[in-house]
């Protein structure tokens, strides 16, 4: 049994989700209680397969499943150089990315329990499997068009739930918004897979990769896969949907949007280093992500100063920390085809890079957790007319904080080990990024301090009286990642060496990924 | 909104039994001529949003039920995985039933050929899944623009 | 002469992409990305074509056994256009829906009135 | 400002496209096929489906019309979702 879920696990953790997502509104004729159970099985179940998958994965190196074939590891059919069928690869980085994403989703569907109420939840767990499902395939699958299918999965199903209050005014604004930038970048991404099918006459990552050349219609193809791909990872000149989508939302969706997010900044890496990872242009996309990564940062961080909605304040700082992730890999980019600067220092920075993508995934899961939690218990979003909860609330402020300490990049928290990472080697690249991550990091400290001080210090209002820590089910989730945050902190050698490492040869080593398939 | 004019329906009640029948006949014979499930679904769907249009709102619904719709569309979906989890033994999506002599299962050698509705394995069966889900689902969505999705007031 | 469908997708492309930067109505903005899409789906289905070729489907299809896979057009491009398809459905269901609702909201389809998110 | 920002945008960017369009290979005549030959060749046997385009669809790229299925399904959920509310 064991072994047979372990040989169609690629399969199953897809499978598995969409098969809640069409059961959910079944369970939901039955009652509350019923769909709560089913849902709790339905994501402990995915996480189950996912941490046990991602556990072999990063043990055994990488794994391939075809689609359909008479065996999973059967790619190429008999006489053919080619795979035609759709093949699921699965490499040490994939795995990464899904156990982020299902460790945030498991304590997002926790904390929805409480935070949820209405009458429409079984449509709401239903498209939330959906999402999970576009996530695991995202990162799952190793066929360009497949890509495609499960970026529009991801993206309808996370405009239907940014929707999911209609009521307001405001949500249904960023959901069209939402939904403009993700079908462009969606038709654009379409474009450019028709451009590769016509030069190559390919689908499949590694067959593309092995027979690229260089041509004006593959440049073409890339800067709209670029394109496509910033777009929707939040990049500086399209990030005005993010914080309206990501500030609109319900909070449990704000977290899956925040790992969406970041998984369309693993299809953009996917992309860059697998697809592309023999292009002797390499380095001018890297120096295209380091901009973007750059504009980012600075754009994030002052618009973040003047806000005063908890959520988007969140939402704008996460814009700029996506933009040390992008500077992190875009050194890594840059140095990559001359192996004497890749292992120097391209290397730190892409480590860097990829340790801060999962931190970022972790801390900003914890801060907006906690301020769903102040916005649960006090019904209110607006920094202005929140003050002195501390008393009332500590757990979560104890959370909050260890949230923000960490986005601040302030020593034992797990920001600060990535930032370190990324400053280190950035410095040996260009020392003027380094100057200017570190004011953007220092800057990131002051809306934080802000925020911080008028919701939860200061004087105690009147209104607040009634005001109560929210459920243990809300601090659950909080809790569990306030003590990675640290761990990862504390112990930045250890978390680098066995998650990261292996992410970063799968991503550098372009070859490894082409041999798996072909 | 009780439905257009007396011309209108019966126009329309003549129309939805050979829209239903072609719309079923697209779906099933997808392994063989132009078209599918999601063809016929489309169909299906467009007789069905061609009765709705005819008749107004409340007729339609006391002939088709909402919840029954959802539920059909459900279940079409999961009978869809569900297909694709039986392959399991090699593989997900593993097309088990071709060339196997059961249903669907008579094999068919290259060329040109009369066409026999009795081969292509799970594809009928994924076509027939198919047409439901869309179907109904395409339906859900008239029916939700037309006249909204939430309980009556 | 060669280039017509390929070019025609990309003027398609081009029109869709002009409604979508320079229009403020929110049908002509769903409107226009349903333009994008036809376009994008054309020029899947125009890659797929061989000159004088006939539909793959081998139902008393007028073609030798041999010069079958010769003759047929490539079968993987309508495969995808069938997909693509149906996404474009889905999203300009939800799109007018969302139209729909913040006309309710708002009281206009003008994006320039609908501006809740930028005080 | 605003608006000729836009047009640089749009122009720069449908050149590109049209550029990309000219330097493509012919249309008609596409010079790699052996995938699709594969299927054309090997389609019919394999899945006893003499369409092929239907074999495709739900056989060699089962994923997609999975996939394919569950945008349509969320988006009848999502249309649901937002018309929820009584209309009148």
């Amino acid at each position: 049994m064991i072994s047979f879920i372990l040989q169609h696990a690629p399969a199953l953790c897809l499978a598995t989700p969409l098969l809640f997502a069409f059961l959910t509104p079944l369970a939901d004729k039955a009652g509350s209680r019923v769909r709560k159970a089913f849902v709790f099985l339905g994501i402990l179940l995915t996480a189950l397969t996912v941490f046990t998958l991602a556990q072999n994965v990063i043990l055994q190196g990488a794994r391939v499943y075809t689609m359909g074939a008479s065996s999973p590891a059967l790619t190429l059919p008999s006489g053919m150089t080619l795979p035609v069928r759709i093949i699921l690869e699965i490499d040490a980085f994939s795995a990464l990315m899904a156990s982020l994403a299902l460790l945030v989703a498991f304590f997002a569907v926790v904390y929805s329990f409480r935070f949820m109420k209405g009458n429409s939840l079984g449509k709401f767990y239903s498209l939330f499997f959906v999402m999970l499902a576009g996530l695991i395939g995202l990162v799952f699958t190793g066929d360009l068009f497949t890509l495609f299918v499960f970026f529009e999965i991801l993206s309808i199903s996370s405009v239907a739930l940014v929707a999911y209050w209609y009521k307001r005014k405001k949500s249904v604004e960023a959901a069209f918004k939402y939904l403009l930038i993700s079908s462009v970048a969606s038709l654009c991404l379409l474009f450019s897979i028709g451009l590769l099918y016509g030069e190559y006459g390919l689908l499949n990552i590694a067959a593309l990769a092995a027979s690229m050349r260089l041509s004006f219609v593959t440049m073409v193809a890339l800067g709209l896969l670029l394109a496509a791909f910033s777009m929707k990872a939040g990049a500086a000149p399209m990030h005005y949907w993010l914080p309206d989508a990501y500030g609109e939302a319900p909070t449990p969706i704000t977290v899956m949007l925040g790992i969406a997010t970041l998984s369309s900044l693993y299809a953009l890496l996917r992309v860059l280093f697998t697809l592309f990872g023999s292009f002797s242009l390499l380095p001018v996309a890297g120096w295209v992500l380091i901009c973007l990564g750059v504009v980012s940062m600075f754009v994030g961080v002052t618009m973040a100063l003047k806000q005063d909605d908890i959520k988007r304040l969140i939402a704008y700082t996460a814009v700029s920390q996506a933009g040390f992730i992008f500077v992190g890999v875009g050194v890594g980019l840059a140095t990559i085809n001359s192996p004497a600067l890749f292992s120097a220092f391209g290397e730190n920075a892409l480590k860097g890079g990829l340790f801060h993508l999962v931190n970022h995934g972790i801390y900003e899961a914890l801060l907006f957790f906690s301020a769903g939690a102040v916005i649960y218990a006090t019904g209110k979003r607006r920094l202005s007319s929140l003050s002195g909860l501390a008393r009332k609330m500590p757990f979560t402020t104890v959370f909050f904080l260890v949230g923000a300490m960490a986005i601040a990049g302030i020593p034992p928290m797990n920001g600060f080990a990535s930032k370190i990472l990324i400053y280190e080697s950035v410095y040996r690249f260009n020392p003027l990024l380094t100057v200017l991550a570190l004011v953007v990091s220092v800057l990131t400290a002051v809306p934080f301090v802000k925020a911080f001080s008028s919701a939860f210090l200061g004087p105690e209002m009147a209104e607040f009286k009634k005001t109560k820590e929210v459920p243990m089910g809300m601090l659950l989730g909080m809790a569990v990642l306030a003590v990675i945050a640290v761990l990862f902190g504390l112990l930045p050698g250890l978390v680098v060496e066995t998650i990261i490492a292996p992410a970063v040869n799968a991503l550098a080593s372009q070859a490894a990924y082409v041999g798996v398939v072909l | 909104m009780s439905g257009l004019s007396k011309i209108v329906k019966n126009v329309a009640s003549v129309f939805i039994v050979p829209g239903l029948i072609f719309g079923a006949y697209v779906v099933a014979h997808g392994h063989l001529t132009p078209g599918g499930g999601f063809q016929g679904g489309t169909i299906i769907a467009t007789t069905l949003a061609l009765l709705l249009v005819a008749f107004g709102e409340k007729s339609f619904r006391k002939a088709i039920g909402k919840n029954a719709l959802a539920m059909l569309e459900s279940l079409a979906l999961f009978g869809f995985i569900g297909i694709a989890f039986l392959g399991l033994q090699s593989s997900f999506f593993n097309n088990f039933l071709s060339n196997s002599g059961s249903l669907f299962g008579q094999s068919v050698q290259f060329g040109v050929n009369e066409g026999n509705i009795n081969s292509a394995g799970v594809i009928p069966l994924m076509n027939f899944m198919v047409g439901i889900e869309v179907a109904s689902g395409l339906t859900i969505i008239v029916i939700a623009m037309y006249s909204g999705w939430g309980e009556r007031k | 002469m060669e280039l017509i469908p390929f070019l025609g997708a990309a003027l398609l492309f081009g029109i869709g992409l002009f409604a979508l930067v320079f229009k403020r109505n929110l049908i002509k903005i769903a409107m226009g990305l349903s333009i994008i899409d036809s376009g994008v789906n054309l020029f899947l289905i125009a890659l797929g074509y061989r000159s004088n070729g006939i539909a793959p489907i081998f139902t008393t299809a007028p073609v030798s056994n041999a010069q079958a896979a010769a003759t047929m057009v490539l079968p993987a491009p309508q495969a995808l256009t069938l997909t693509s398809i149906v996404i474009g459905l889905a999203v300009s269901a939800l799109m007018l829906s969302l139209a729909v609702l913040l006309f309710k909201h708002y009281g206009s389809a003008d994006a320039r009135k609908i501006r809740g998110l930028r005080e | 400002m605003k608006q000729a920002i836009k047009l640089i945008f749009f122009l720069v960017f449908s050149l590109f496209l049209l550029a990309s369009v000219f330097t493509l290979r012919p249309f008609g005549a596409p010079k790699h096929h052996e995938m699709d030959s594969y299927f054309l060749e090997n389609g019919q046997r394999e899945t006893a489906s003499n369409n092929i385009v239907t074999s495709i669809v739900f056989d060699y790229r089962g994923l997609d019309t999975l996939g394919e299925a569950t945008v349509l399904f969320s988006a009848v959920s999502g249309v649901a979702l937002l018309f929820r509310g009584a209309l009148k």
